[in-house]
């Protein structure tokens, strides 16, 4: 119980400094890079649980992001039909495709799984690419109608700003509440010790499958956000690229770190709007500093923090939860 | 369609398919001593043949001395990564160290790109350009020094791995880390031999290939993520494995666009891998290892 | 924990607003290119040429008595980051007008942001859906495809041939070329016997040129930009092919030549006319302009011209001269202004703007050439 | 619901074979309910295979196996955990990114029924089974007497207190037949002897019938009711403790592997 009010008052701590965000700064030109940075964190969050929990690798999961962008894409605009019908249809499709893949590609282990996820995603990649007529190939898919709700169309960039930090902290709550049950002790199980889990009766099979749809619908509820932001999408946003960078979010955030993630996300999405201003040597500075960070924060950015934290406190460290 | 043009699609896929192979090859080197998958093999490629461009077009010393100072270079910054970026880090978890190559590889692209600019660059072919033609079927000279020194790469290093008393303590960290250091192996000489023998092969593979797919600073993506998916299918671990891997590759993609359909070549290439790792869980030449409990 | 992390994130948006730039009394214009990331061969040389113009314009006393400051961004070749700089380009710096992007995706992703904003944008991008339909705030300078195929079509059927093979780069300007190769063939009675596609990043297209060599086709049409077009160049030679090989004017830059060496030989192409500026008679009124460009280029950044450069300078040219024959720099006028612009003789070719076209391209700003002897040559009519 | 009245697990001519090597040939073992049975042999006999065939984590290529009346031959390991067959490893399988407490509740993993939804928005389900099964695993690890190492990660106990935390976590599940892989490896002879302790106790309290494979004769003739002995992959004898203490097949098979029995 405690642990909850915990993770309610930190999810409402979260939203209550993002909310206050841009109020506190003058000019809302970042607006954009922020929102985009929660998108980005609604799928580090869901890989995270995949990788950092269940310690199951996907090099593919840019893939999900993008079928779903398209699938609600194509239906909004080509079908002209409403956009919730797009968004759930897009959503659905990627929990089916994620379940059909999940299958067989999750018998696979280590980098056998990862050359897989990657395989799969390069072929979403090629098949979005391709069907010109559906996608609009390579040029991109335009014309995508801007977020309407229930009426209400979500025109500003602040609105969707505060539409996409909600259903972000919605997701961060349901990962923790996850994590914090039997599920997510299982999935934290077959990542130390798969045979340890199976003889306790744990269906690994069904788990792995479970959290791979699980983080694929995450990465779906951020493509549909996506596409209907920028209103545009282009097949090179979904790529290996953003499939790795994905990965780097979860990683320099924190393995099994809910926040971490979101921290990561946020991180590597801002990073480069900083760098501009080295102009010629950004490309240099942003691999030096991912270097730097695995270097001297080997847990992560959480990972750097819990220890911080642990200085200062002098007490004992945090609960993996965090 | 004639037999000739089938002919033509298994050397042309033969040929990219070596490609491939080496870039597999020098994974295949590091994972062995590390268990990392070093994602900057494919700038140890980009920098063979961007040096070899380097120092024959700006520094004029004639191509065979040019390709030997370009491997010569790549080996001394494979050893400083793994001194300055893979040494601080070695207690670290795997997945760090790889996160750790993405941003080895991302700094050693923009560095070539800040040196020699975003340009492709072509290097000569070894022995002119004139192609061979048998029966229909041509063959450039150059796939002919790629095949050759691929294989011959290969056999060199099985040599060394078998024969010298370096190569079998890096096949002996591959097995078991602590108990090599314990009857004395020097694993982090090991792990620094492993980074330079790699970057070499790389480079080697970089510097034979420019001459036929051009090289720029960005050609690292593209053969690092082939490369990868070629150990993988080999059977990590495995150096045969991933040359045969690359091969496969290779051959899939120029009969996928020669027969099935030259837009989704590599999603069929992709498509017959999966299905294979499917079939094959450990790859094509890889040991199930049997978990112990 | 959670607390750090909101630091760290509190941090990082104080420093995000920190690198606001300093404002003074000049004409501010925003451009966005694509200086790194697949697209860059593009776009560097179109940041070179919009800064290279920047300074010539200040240094003869800027527009209408004015300096003109030039806010470059690097979107990367990413959508997402030309998203991002449009955004601060308009919110943050208050740009008057925006040149760029440089690729077609990345306009299209930017392009309401501009209508909304009501401040004009000239792409630098080519696919012709930029300005087809007409958008009231969105020019482009680049010469359209179908401008190019139809130079091409016409040699083809004054050749007399009646099948072709295609062969295009599978990215946003190989898929408008292939559209508009495919719009344009049966009009011109010409049968599409191959399609085949290639990947930007391929280094062997052997297999599609053996497809093609056994389709009959009477000339091969190959789309896409530098490395691709040599490799296939090659390829073909390799094959002993002697199908006469058509490219688009994505690969009229000398490295394409120097990429293909030999096997370039006899390869024809549509062309500005930077590349043939000293083999068009003296009358063209573009000639002077085109070699003043080749002289101030090559010797400010020891590198070879290209056409693509030209774009982000007819673009930069167009605004600065619509600032002075509107007398305002409000971004309204300059819109009008550009919009009326009459026999602008550009870079890339002579502009004229209409309610109806905002391009103001025609064929005549493309030769027909053919590689002969490592060079360019102008194909007689 | 049982077959035969005394027998919870029957194994009939089980064999396995790893390429060339016949790891179990034929081999014929019960298990009588409430008993502990212990398995030895000399190493390379086939002991840990065939826990491993019963759990299992390795199918047999002949023979069949009987779990209270039901037939498991074929049955996926997990589905054998939830049907109350459980076991612990040799080098332990603890999970080392948990805390000790947590390591035990995923013992009860099976115990608790709340669903995923449940869990993912916290319904009441979930917190009433959370409670029971926080309270469950609290008292199995006081079983074992590890009650105020509950908060601290399960990698920071000792090494002989990781063996017991794994004991507490396969009870917690509670099973009806606990396989023990050699639960006594690496232990000094102080923590071997509260082992034996708590395995009787697990045995007697709980009724949980126990097989143990386990090298230290000394607490296998303590502690168990009966004893198989395997060599090469065959059983080659079995009884009670004192029986096979005397048998001459035994003797010989041990002779030069092990100094005792």
């Amino acid at each position: 119980m405690q642990g909850f009010r915990r993770d309610l008052a930190a999810v409402a701590g979260f939203l209550v400094f993002v909310g206050a965000v841009p109020r506190l700064l003058t000019n809302d030109y970042y607006i954009n890079a922020l929102t985009l940075s929660w998108i980005h964190a609604i799928i580090a969050v869901g890989l995270n649980l995949l990788m950092g929990y269940a310690g199951q690798i996907s090099l593919g999961h840019a893939a999900f992001y993008g079928l779903a962008a398209y699938t609600s894409a194509i239906i909004t605009t080509t079908l002209s039909l409403p956009i919730l019908v797009g968004m759930s249809a897009g959503i659905a499709l990627v929990g089916i495709v994620a379940y059909l893949i999940g299958i067989p590609t999750l018998k696979l282990k280590g980098h056998y799984l990862a050359m897989a996820t990657l395989g799969f995603g390069i072929i979403i990649y090629i098949v979005i690419n391709e069907t010109i007529g559906l996608t609009g190939g390579p040029s991109g898919f335009t014309g995508i109608p801007r977020l309407t709700l229930f009426g209400y169309k979500f025109e500003s960039d602040l609105s969707y700003y505060y539409l996409v930090a909600i259903i972000l902290a919605c997701v961060i709550l349901v990962s923790l509440n996850l994590i914090h049950s039997r599920v997510g002790r299982a999935l934290r199980a077959i990542h130390t010790s798969e045979v340890a889990s199976l003889v306790i009766g744990i269906d690994i099979a069904k788990y792995k499958i479970f959290v791979f749809v699980l983080s694929a619908l995450f990465a779906a509820i951020a493509g549909v956000l996506y596409a209907h932001l920028i209103t545009f999408v282009a097949p090179s946003s979904f790529g290996f690229n953003f499939s790795v960078e994905l990965v780097t979010m979860v990683v320099l955030g924190g393995m099994a770190s809910i926040w971490g993630a979101v921290t990561g996300a946020l991180f590597l999405t801002v990073l480069p709007e900083f760098l501009r201003t080295f102009e010629n040597i950004e490309i240099l500075l942003y691999g030096a500093i991912l270097i730097v960070c695995m270097v001297f924060l080997p847990g992560g950015i959480a990972g750097g923090c819990a220890k911080l934290l642990k200085l200062v406190r002098g007490g004992k460290g945090e609960n993996v939860g965090l | 369609m004639g037999i000739s043009s089938y002919l033509q699609f298994l050397v042309s896929g033969l040929t990219v398919g070596s490609t491939y192979g080496l870039t597999a090859l020098g994974f295949t080197i590091i994972f062995n001593t590390t268990g990392i998958i070093n994602f900057a093999q494919g700038e140890f490629v980009m920098l063979g043949g961007m040096l070899s461009v380097f120092f024959l077009k700006w520094l004029h010393l004639g191509l065979p001395l040019s390709v030997l100072f370009s491997l010569l270079v790549t080996t001394l910054v494979g050893a400083a990564i793994e001194q300055f970026t893979i040494k601080p880090v070695k207690d670290s978890s795997v997945i760090n160290l790889i996160i750790v190559t993405i941003g080895v590889s991302i700094f050693t692209r923009g560095l070539a790109m800040l040196i020699w600019g975003k340009d492709t660059f072509a290097l000569p072919q070894f022995s002119g350009s004139a192609p061979l033609t048998f029966g229909g079927v041509a063959v450039t000279t150059q796939s002919i020094w790629i095949l050759a020194i691929t294989l011959s790469l290969l056999f060199l290093l099985r040599a060394f791995f078998t024969k010298t008393i370096y190569g079998k303590g890096m096949l002996a960290c591959s097995y078991d880390r602590k108990a090599s250091y314990l009857v004395g192996i020097g694993v982090q000489k090991m792990v620094l031999l492993s980074f330079m023998i790699s970057a070499l092969v790389g480079a080697v593979g970089g510097a034979i290939l420019a001459p036929v797919t051009m090289t720029s600073y960005d050609v690292g993506i593209l053969l690092g993520l082939k490369g990868f998916a070629a150990c993988i299918i080999g059977g990590l671990g495995n150096p045969f494995g991933a040359a045969a891997g690359g091969l496969l590759l290779g051959v899939l993609e120029s009969f996928g666009a020669g027969v099935i359909s030259s837009a989704y070549k590599d999603a069929f290439a992709f498509l017959v891998l999966l299905i294979l790792l499917f079939v094959k869980p450990s790859g094509l030449f890889g040991q199930t290892r049997v978990e112990r409990v | 924990m959670k607390k750090v992390s909101l630091c760290i994130a509190a941090l990082s948006l104080v420093a995000l607003s920190l690198s606001a730039a300093f404002a003074e009394d000049a004409l501010k214009i925003g451009a966005i290119f694509s200086v790194t990331g697949p697209a860059s061969f593009l776009g560097e040389p179109e940041k070179n040429t919009a800064l290279m113009l920047q300074d010539q314009i200040n240094a003869k006393g800027g527009v209408s008595g004015k300096k003109i400051e030039l806010i470059v961004y690097d979107d990367e070749s990413d959508v997402n980051k030309a998203v991002l700089a449009a955004d601060k380009l308009l919110k943050k710096d208050k740009v008057m007008a925006v040149i760029g992007p440089t690729t077609s995706g990345n306009t299209f992703a930017i392009e309401d942001k501009f209508e909304k904003a009501n401040i004009p944008l000239i792409s630098c991008a080519a696919a012709e859906k930029i300005v087809k339909p007409v958008k009231k705030w969105v020019f482009k300078t680049p010469q359209s495809d179908r401008l190019a195929v139809m130079k091409i079509y016409d040699t083809l059927v004054a050749k007399k041939t009646k099948k072709i093979a295609l062969i295009t780069v599978s990215d946003g300007f190989g898929q408008s070329g292939r559209e508009v190769l495919k719009e344009l063939a049966p009009r011109m009675g010409l049968e599409i016997v191959a399609d085949e596609v290639y990947g930007p990043k391929d280094t062997d297209m052997t297999a599609q040129l053996t497809k093609i060599r056994g389709s009959g086709a009477g000339a091969i049409v190959c789309w896409g930009t530098n490395p691709g077009p040599a490799v296939i160049a090659k390829n073909r030679v390799q094959l002993g092919m002697d199908i006469p090989l058509y490219m688009s004017h994505g690969v009229a830059s000398k490295k394409f030549i120097e990429l293909a060496g030999s096997a370039a030989e006899g390869i024809m192409l549509p062309a500005g006319k930077l590349i043939v500026a000293d083999q068009i008679p003296g009358i063209d009124p573009q000639k002077a302009i085109l070699l003043k460009y080749i002289k101030d280029y090559e010797s400010r950044y020891k590198a070879p011209v290209s056409s693509f450069g030209a774009y982000a300078g007819d673009a930069l040219t167009l605004v600065t001269k619509a600032v002075e024959t509107g007398k305002s720099s409000n971004p309204a006028d300059i819109r009008n202004s550009v919009e009326k612009t009459k026999g602008f003789v550009g870079i890339t070719g002579v502009f004229n703007f209409s309610p109806e076209d905002h391009n103001g391209l025609d064929e005549n700003s493309f030769e027909m050439v053919v590689i002969e002897r490592g060079d360019w040559k102008i194909i007689k009519k | 619901m049982s077959g035969s009245e005394g027998e919870i697990l029957k194994c009939e001519k089980v064999a396995v074979r790893f390429g060339g090597v016949q790891a179990l040939n034929g081999v014929n073992f019960s298990v009588r309910r409430g008993s502990i049975t212990a398995i030895i042999g000399p190493n390379g006999a086939g002991k840990t295979t065939l826990l491993n065939v019963i759990s299992g984590l390795v199918n047999a290529d002949d023979g069949m196996i009987e779990f209270d009346g039901s037939h498991i031959t074929r049955m996926p390991p997990h589905e054998r955990g939830r049907a109350g067959l459980v076991r612990t490893f040799q080098n332990l399988e603890i999970f080392t990114n948990m805390s000790v407490l947590e390591n035990v509740m995923t013992g009860c993993h099976r115990l608790v029924n709340y669903s995923i939804l449940d869990s993912l928005g916290r319904t009441p389900k979930y917190w009433k089974g959370e409670r029971a099964c926080r309270e469950h695993a609290e008292r199995e690890l006081g079983f074992v007497g590890l009650t105020d190492a509950g908060d601290m990660m399960a990698h920071e106990l000792p090494f002989g207190s990781q063996r017991l935390l794994e004991l507490a976590r396969a009870i917690s599940s509670e099973p009806r037949l606990l396989l023990l892989d050699e639960p006594a490896a690496g232990l000094n002879m102080r923590e071997t002897r509260n082992l034996g302790a708590i395995i009787k106790r697990i045995g007697e309290e709980r009724g949980i019938t126990i097989v143990l494979v386990e090298h230290d004769m000394d607490l296998v003739m303590r502690i168990s009711d009966r004893i198989t002995v395997l060599n090469f992959g065959e059983v080659i004898a079995e009884g009670a403790p004192l029986e096979i203490q005397k048998n001459p097949d035994v003797i010989a098979a041990y002779l030069g592997v092990e100094e005792e029995g």
